[in-house]
This record gives structure tokens, C-alpha cells and sequence, in this order.
């Protein structure tokens, strides 16, 4: 393993200390709580909170979208494991101003004990808790069993709208309801090239031979669709629209907003290789980009590989998905 | 009779997480075939949390319930993933079971079996055949519940349950999951064992030879 | 190769095509020359104009760093080659808004070759340009050699402030004294664990054996001071630091701003695991995080790795740095 | 006597152009040891855009003073890294001493070789030894200028520069080098050979060989 860490243990717990203090102007560290970072601007007398949280690894995700008009707080797992229940609640109480919290998360089985049994917690002291469970990735079920989705990158977009909601105003109930719609508008789909490996275990979890990509990879490697003979990055990116589209009849003249996510080992420049595509092939489909995001937004560790999500937009999510917003995984100037 | 005590039962975790601790990177490496490979973390991390936890607080007062309620909430506080939940579930769902005692007769211990198996099932939503640690817990508690006359001892309940247990968790490689992380594989699942299966069945293991080890010195 | 590329010989037009698309709220393609890419706002009347330039395969630098109160335009070479010296000039061309141009760029030969023909290209146009070659790569040659060192990721302190210096109406003069302070108060160094690959070239053109690292790394695997047995996270954070602060002697109370940028394929968790570290480190030196940057900054394809750049503040520079700027690289809130 | 026209120019660096081509899996590779391994690239698409401009304004009215500008200002804007600017350096160069006239007498040919190392030392401000190409078109310039007499001919003089460029070329490994990217080296740059050094011996080949095929054709 080529990489910078000290006690493998300890990786999750520096990790958030690095991520604190570089931050500092916009997360802090619950007092609390070790793992769970909350926004400088949390909580907010009258606002509803916005709280999400996940297994580590991801980064910028989880805790990157901590932040002005975005998350107001964030429960920190290990790594690709759901943070505790405790975390998740002491995340629901350090964003609540009074509001309501909507917790914004994805749809895995531990997350969805864990913030179950957070909300059973927490409602006894009169914290009145809403969820929306993320489940863009198109792969991961048939569409006929939707529910049965994981969340992948698509998240953010939830994160997004649900946090300018909350920042303009909105009740728990309009938080909840407009972010539901970020999701059900929200496809995503991942292509893997290449493993990743968890420090504690010491070596790839799973394979992806040379030569070969793995279309409709998971975020924890979770295998994908079909593996098949690694394509020029111009097929690839028609694979992964189609996948994206033929899940997701839209109809023409729809704005769209698009992310593109490295999974930790793709240099970036070929994630413009592939947006370059993916836009031609969007606008061939008769949509229009309102908006795009390609970087590194929700990594797997050193995964090589990319992440296309799709969003469209009706009114309500267009004003919000331009909402200014500060957080170190994604800004939004007004 | 001998009896099954609140010390006893920090004993069984201390045995339960050392077992844990050296299943780690097996647990690990099953998980890695069809989940995410941190079900070894998850379950040495817990089970050693739980019996550190049992060590230092074991005082006069505690019951038995007492002890079951704290291993779990530590277990929730510690681990998280899907582990965390449904083990907290299973453990207070044994301090129900146990009860406000400070000690049980010994031969109430293979009740352990079936209330894990309820909890998680409650907290998980989940059925045997999912592919999942059900497959282990069920068999064993099945065992408990309907084979095992009274005439037959504690310990060989308890082994009966063990190897029930044992053939349920080698029985997941021939089923496709539908629940937890490796339900996203369907087909492509067939030919793994469910790690969480093989670990409760290392529980179960370890809740055998323990028994056994403990009617030997009383 | 496991990576999302077409034919290698349109990768670099592929990348910079995506790129105008996905911000084309910020960056346009100059339309005389494809390998120039400008600022939305540039040119500014009365505005000094900022230029840089370099091979890709850095991203998001160099383009990245093109937008509001930042780089005006960007000459854009083939990977890891210098731009052509018409790209310089029309690059300068179009920042050119009458008070002349500011070429801020890495000391590369071929750069100071082909910058220094570009000047004289645009100079019988009446375009005055001056220059400032960052030169803040420690490791690249002794102190007592200070101009033969190279340039790398502090090359972002030097745009940033001489685009903020220029955003607040500097003259060409004040824009070009400021971004050499910026360098002159910017060391930087790079510790690479693993190599990458040039996707026409095929295979890594340099090795880093599994378990060992080479510190003092180059921008494009230019060997370092020494490879050495790859050690714990915290023991590299503090052997990075010891190089920059060994060579830069700088007064207990300095106020610094860090940029700790990965090199393309290290997971983000471990660039927050050095940055914990590092700025223990800076604090027992007496130094203060004025401000931070994590994040993949100045990449080198897929390589393994990080660079570690630390900037000395004035209050000039501390004035310029917090300065507000939106560039798809780089964005400070105001 | 034969001359050298303006589409002599054209045929000889389509010559270039094509061993550029073979060499250039080679010349990247070299350059990876010590540099960046974009030589080969840079070499091979550099000529080949130069050729392909001489071919396609090859007209009545080019003197080979236009040709050899052409094929500067083409590899200038064609190639950038250090190779466009030294390169297109030497090829202005040439053009004075070559000069607005459409031909020349053949044995003015060997001519390009200070030519060209004038060039290239005058923007690299490098000098023999520093480990670059000027370790190869030094020693074959200095064939041209100071050790072929009149009584040898043509072909013979570029034979020599190339045999004396492709030691220069081996003689590189030896050096330490102090100019460009493997500057940074230092010692370790030792025990490999300067990538510039290596295409500059294979166009001094490329251009004895021409001169040898023309002469032969003519
Ligand atoms: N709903 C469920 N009911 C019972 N067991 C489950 C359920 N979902 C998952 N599991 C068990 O959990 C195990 C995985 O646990 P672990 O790896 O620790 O958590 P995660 O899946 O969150 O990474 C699976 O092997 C399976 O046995
Ligand atoms: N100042 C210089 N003078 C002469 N030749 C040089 C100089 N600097 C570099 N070179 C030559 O350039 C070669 C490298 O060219 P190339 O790889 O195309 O460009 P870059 O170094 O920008 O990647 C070196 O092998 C060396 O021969
Ligand atoms: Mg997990
Ligand atoms: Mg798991
Ligand atoms: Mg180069
Ligand atoms: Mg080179």
C-alpha cells in the first residue's frame, strides 16, 4: 500500500482533525462528539438543521458538504461503514434550531438502522426528525424495486437543494418534500477501472482486471451490472448516459444539472474527457445543462473510475440548485 | 446446578471478542468478496468495546439485564454499519430475556440463542434465506426451541445449536443475497459465504465451547 | 492503463474542450487558438492582465485557476510539455486590457524559452509584459542555486495574489512586485509514492518501488533528493515540513497559508491526515495557519503522492490572499 | 555539380519526419530515465507538422531562406516543451545562412549543421558538456567547420558529422547534466543518455544518408 497513513485505527480520527482545522472557517468538531462536525453556522434559531452522514473514505463526502446553506451537520463512520446511531443523533441535536432536522441520506441497510434508532433517540426530547433516503444508483436494483437503490453521488444534489430549502426558509415539511424531489429526479451511475483497498485489510477487496471496467460499480466496490472489455472513453461515456437516460425518460428541452465524480485515481483531466461526451450526448438527447460539476466530489478512496449523476431541474430545483453556498467540497457563488 | 452470573458473562464477551480479534481479517476478506470488507472491523471493534465495557463497570448491583442492555448500547456506540444496530437489537433483546437478575441457572443460557435471533430479525426486517446472519441465528435458535429436550445437557444443546449453525452459515454460499450490501450482487452473490453468518456461527462456536469449559471448572 | 482516454493524441484538445463547457460560467475558449483558454471577464479595460501557462496533465492547473480576480488566460501545452510560444502570446493577447500583461509562470526551459518568444511576438504590438518565474520547488536545486529551481504548486499563491493584486487596479509594476513577493516568500516541496503514466507513452515513465518513496519528487516524476523506505503518515508530514522551513527561515509569530494538494490518485482522507500533522508541526515552530488548502490543486495524472507549499504572509499578501475569487480550481469567499 | 532546391528541403524533412516517427517510442523512453518522457512526442510531432507545411507551400517563388523559416515558425507553434523553441531557433538560423535564393550548391549543404548548433545555442544559452543536444551538434558542427577539407566530399563530411554527433550522443551518458529537466538530477542523471542529444544524432544519420541517396540519384 502506497499511502500516507500512521495506525490504520486512527485514520478516520485524523482524518476529521486534518479536515477540522483546515476548515476551520466553515466546520468545527462537535464538542460532543468526535465524530460528528458541524457547520460554524449550526445550529440556526428557526432554521430547519440539514443532517447526513455515512461511512469515511468518500471524501470530500461526507463532511465536505458541511457548511453555509448546505449541511448543517454530519455523522462520521468508519471507513465505507455507517456512522454509530449515537452519532447520527448527537449530529441531529447539534443541528437543530427549533425547526425540525431533516437527515439526507443514503440508502444502505446500516444507515438506515442507525438513523432509525438515532430519530427514537432524539424524539423524546422533542426534536422533530424528517428523513429522505437517497437511491440514484441506477444499478444497484431494477427499477421495478426503486426502494432497494443505494445513494452514490447523487447525494449532493440532495444535500444542494435541501440546504438552500432550509436556508431560504422552508418548513421541515418543504425541506423534505423539495429534497425527495432531488431525488427522484437524481440517476447515477458508476464505472470502475480499477480496486480499492481498505488500510485495516491490506489489500484490494475485489478485482477489476486489466483491460476490463466494471459498469455499474458500487461505491464500495459493490460489483457492478456487467464487467466487459475496457472502452474509449467516448463509449464509455454513451454507456453510461444510456444508463442514466433509459432509467430516466425526460422529456426534450429539460434542464439538466450534471456531476462528474472521480473516484479517488482518475486524473482529472480525463473526467473532462468524459463530460466533454456526456454534454454532447445530454444536448444530442434534446437537454439542456443548467449546471455541471466534474472533480473529485465523492471519492472511494483510491478507486479509479467516475461517477455520472443526473438531476433535472423543474423551477423550485433550479432557484435552489442556485443558491450560493460555502463548503469545502462545493461552493456556489451568488 | 451452577449458575450462569453477571462475571460469567463479562467472561463470555472477553472470549466472544478475542474470537472476534482473530476472525478479523477472515471476516474481512468474505466481506470484501461480496460487501465492503469491514464486517471484521465491525465485529472485533464491537465485541472488544462490549467486553471492555462489561469489564469495568461490573460491580455488586449490576443484573444480568444490566449487562446484556450495556454490551449493547457500547456495541451501538462503537460500531455503526449494519452490525452496530442489529447486535445492539439482539443484546437488549437478551436483557429482556435475562432479566433484573443478578443470576440465571445454568441451564437458562441456550435461551441467549433465540433472543438474538429475534432481535435482529426485528430490527433488521430480514428472514432466513436472505442471505444473511439470520441463516446462522435461525438454525441454532430453531434448535434451542424445538430439538433440544430437557434430558440432554446445557452444553450439548448448546453444540447441537453450534453446528446448526455452522452448516446454515456454509449453506449462504448457495444463495443469492437479498438483503444488506451483497443483496446488490443478486446472482453474482451465489458461490460466497455471508460473512455475518460465518461470524455468528464463530459466536455460537465460542457460546458452545465456553459452556463447556465453564461446567468443566464448576 | 486502466483510464477514460480516446486516442492519446486528443486528449489534451478532449480535456480543454470538456473544460470551457463544464465552467462556461467562468472560462471560454479563445477563439483564434484552442489552446488558449480565458477568463469570462478578461479582458478588463484598464485591468493588468494576468497570463499563465503550462503542460497539461496538472489538473486543475493550470486552466483551473482562469476566472473572476484570478488568471485571465491560460496557454495550454501538450501533457507535461511547455505550451508553444504563439499559444503565450495569444494567451497575452487576450488578457491584454491596455495596462499591460503579467506572465506568471514555472521555471521550465521550455516555458522561459517560449514565454520569452512570446514577448517578443506581442511586444511590436504595444502589449508591455512583464514576468515572474515561481521558483518554489526546494528540492529541484540548492539554495545558493535559488533561480535554477522549478516551479510547482506554489504557483497558485503567486496567480492568486497577483490576480487579486491586479482585481484591485495594481499597475503592471505593483502586479509584478507583489507576485514575486509571492514566490519569494513560497517554498514547496513533493514526496511521490507512486508514478504515472503518459497515456501515449503507455507505462510509468519512472518507478517507485512498493514500500519506498522519493522525496523531493518533481511535478513530472523528476526524481527527488532521496527515495527512502515509505514511512508512517506523520513521520513524512514532518520530513515535508522540515524541508520547507529548513530553507525558509522564518520568524516565530509568522502568519503562513498551506497548500497541500495530492498528485492525482492519493485518497483524500490522507491529504487531511498530513495536513493534521503539518500544522502541529507549524504551530511548534510558531508559526499561524492564516489559511488552508486541501485538496487535489496541482495533480500529475494518476501519481501517487502529495506536495506540501507553504506561503509567509505580509499584510499585503494577507490583503490579496483573503481577496474574493471564483476560478473552477480555486474559489475564496469574500 | 547538383544543387539542393527548395523541394530538396520538402524530400529531407519528410526524412526527418519519418525517422522521428520510428524513434519516437525511443526518445520517450530516454526522456522518462531522466526527464519527462515527452521527447518522442515532441520530436516526432514537431518534424512532422514542419514536412507537412514545406510540402503543402512548395511553390514557384519559396526560396529555401522562406522554407527553412516556414519550417521553424511551424515547429515553434506546433510543438512547445524546450524542443519548439531551440528547434525553431535553428531552422531561422539556417534560413540567413541559407539565404533568399532557391538553390544551392550541393556541397553548401554541411552548412546547416553550425547552422542549426548556432541556433540552438543561442536560445538555450547551453554549451558542450551541460548533457543536451548540443553535445551532438557541437562535435558534428565542429566536423563541418574545421576538419573536412574540399578534397573530401559531400557526402563523406555529413558522414563524419554523424559519426561524430552519434559519439557526442553516447558520451552524454557520461555527463552530469545541468541544463533542462534532468538538471534536477544531479548525479543520478549520470549512467543515461541525454534524450536530445540521441534525436539530434538521428537527424545528423537522417541527413548523411539523404545527402548520399541524392547524390547517388542524381
Ligand atoms: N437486514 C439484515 N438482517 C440481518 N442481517 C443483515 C441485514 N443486512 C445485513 N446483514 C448482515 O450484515 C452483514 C454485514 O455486516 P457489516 O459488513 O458489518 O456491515 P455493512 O454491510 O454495513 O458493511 C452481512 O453479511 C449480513 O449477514
Ligand atoms: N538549454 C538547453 N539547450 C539545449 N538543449 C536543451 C536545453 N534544455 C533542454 N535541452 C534539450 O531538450 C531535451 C528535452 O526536450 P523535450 O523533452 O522535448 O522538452 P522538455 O524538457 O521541455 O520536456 C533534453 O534532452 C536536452 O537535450
Ligand atoms: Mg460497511
Ligand atoms: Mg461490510
Ligand atoms: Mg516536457
Ligand atoms: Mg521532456
Amino acid at each position: 500500500m502506497q499511502r500516507f497513513i500512521n495506525d490504520p485505527d486512527d485514520l478516520v480520527d485524523e482524518t476529521v482533525a486534518g479536515f477540522v482545522k483546515a476548515h476551520r472557517d466553515l466546520v468545527q468538531k462537535d464538542p460532543m462528539n468526535a465524530r460528528v462536525v458541524t457547520s460554524r453556522f449550526a445550529p440556526q434559531e428557526g432554521k430547519v438543521g440539514i443532517v447526513t452522514g455515512g461511512g469515511s473514505g468518500h471524501e470530500p463526502a461526507f463532511i465536505g458538504y458541511t457548511g453555509r446553506n448546505m449541511v448543517d451537520a454530519v455523522a462520521v463512520g468508519e471507513l465505507f461503514s455507517s456512522p454509530t446511531a449515537k452519532s447520527f443523533a448527537d449530529a441531529i441535536r447539534a443541528a437543530d434550531g427549533g425547526a425540525g432536522v431533516a437527515v439526507l441520506y443514503g440508502n444502505y441497510a446500516g444507515d438506515n438502522m442507525n438513523v432509525r434508532m438515532a430519530k427514537e433517540m432524539v424524539t423524546p426530547e422533542g426534536i422533530e426528525v424528517s428523513t429522505v433516503v437517497a437511491n440514484d444508483d441506477v444499478c444497484s436494483a431494477p427499477l421495478t424495486d426503486r426502494e432497494k437503490r443505494r445513494g452514490v453521488a447523487g447525494e449532493i444534489f440532495m444535500w444542494k437543494i435541501g440546504g438552500a430549502k432550509a436556508a431560504l426558509g422552508g418548513s421541515l415539511d418543504e425541506v423534505i418534500a423539495v429534497s425527495q424531489r432531488a431525488v427522484d429526479a437524481t440517476r447515477s451511475v458508476g464505472v470502475g477501472l480499477g480496486p480499492c483497498t481498505l488500510p485495516a485489510v491490506g489489500h484490494p477487496n475485489f478485482q477489476i482486471a486489466p483491460g476490463t471496467m466494471e459498469v455499474g460499480i458500487g461505491h464500495h466496490g459493490e460489483p457492478g451490472t456487467r464487467v466487459e472489455p475496457l472502452k474509449a472513453a467516448d463509449d464509455v461515456a454513451d454507456d453510461m448516459l444510456k444508463i442514466v437516460l433509459d432509467d430516466h425518460d425526460l422529456p426534450e428541452g429539460t434542464e439538466v444539472v450534471v456531476l462528474v465524480s472521480g473516484l479517488g485515481a482518475t486524473p482529472i483531466n480525463e473526467l473532462y474527457v468524459l463530460y466533454d461526451r456526456l454534454e454532447t450526448g445530454l444536448e444530442a438527447a434534446g437537454l439542456r445543462v443548467h449546471r455541471a460539476f466534474v472533480g473529485n466530489y465523492f471519492t472511494s478512496l483510491e478507486m479509479i473510475g467516475a461517477t455520472l449523476s443526473v438531476m433535472a431541474l423543474d423551477d423550485e430545483l433550479k432557484t435552489l440548485i442556485d443558491v450560493e453556498c460555502a463548503s469545502p467540497g462545493m461552493v456556489v457563488t451568488g | 446446578m451452577s449458575s450462569f452470573t453477571r462475571s460469567d458473562l463479562t467472561d463470555l464477551f472477553r472470549a466472544f471478542a478475542q474470537r472476534m480479534a482473530a476472525e478479523r481479517t477472515l471476516l474481512g476478506e468474505l466481506d470484501g468478496e461480496i460487501g465492503d470488507a469491514d464486517h471484521g472491523v465491525a465485529m472485533a471493534d464491537g465485541f472488544e468495546a462490549a467486553a471492555r465495557a462489561l469489564a469495568n463497570v461490573e460491580d455488586e448491583n449490576q443484573t444480568l439485564g444490566d449487562g446484556f442492555t450495556l454490551a449493547g448500547q457500547v456495541l451501538l456506540n462503537a460500531v455503526g454499519a449494519t452490525t452496530g444496530p442489529l447486535y445492539a437489537s439482539a443484546l437488549t433483546r437478551a436483557a429482556t430475556t435475562f432479566g433484573p437478575v443478578q443470576e440465571v441457572p445454568f441451564d437458562h443460557l441456550p435461551a441467549l440463542i433465540p433472543a438474538i435471533f429475534e432481535g435482529v430479525e426485528r430490527r433488521g426486517h430480514g428472514k432466513p434465506g436472505d442471505k444473511t446472519m439470520l441463516d446462522a441465528w435461525w438454525p441454532a435458535a430453531h434448535v434451542v426451541t424445538h430439538e433440544s429436550d430437557s434430558s440432554s445437557g446445557t452444553v450439548e444443546c448448546l453444540r447441537a445449536a453450534a453446528q446448526a449453525a455452522a452448516k446454515g452459515a456454509e449453506d449462504t454460499r448457495a444463495m443469492m443475497a437479498s438483503r444488506g450490501r451483497a443483496a446488490r450482487l443478486g446472482p453474482r452473490s451465489i458461490g460466497h459465504l455471508d460473512p455475518g453468518a460465518v461470524s455468528a456461527a464463530a459466536l455460537l462456536d465460542v457460546l458452545a465451547s465456553w459452556a463447556a469449559d465453564h461446567e468443566r471448572l464448576t
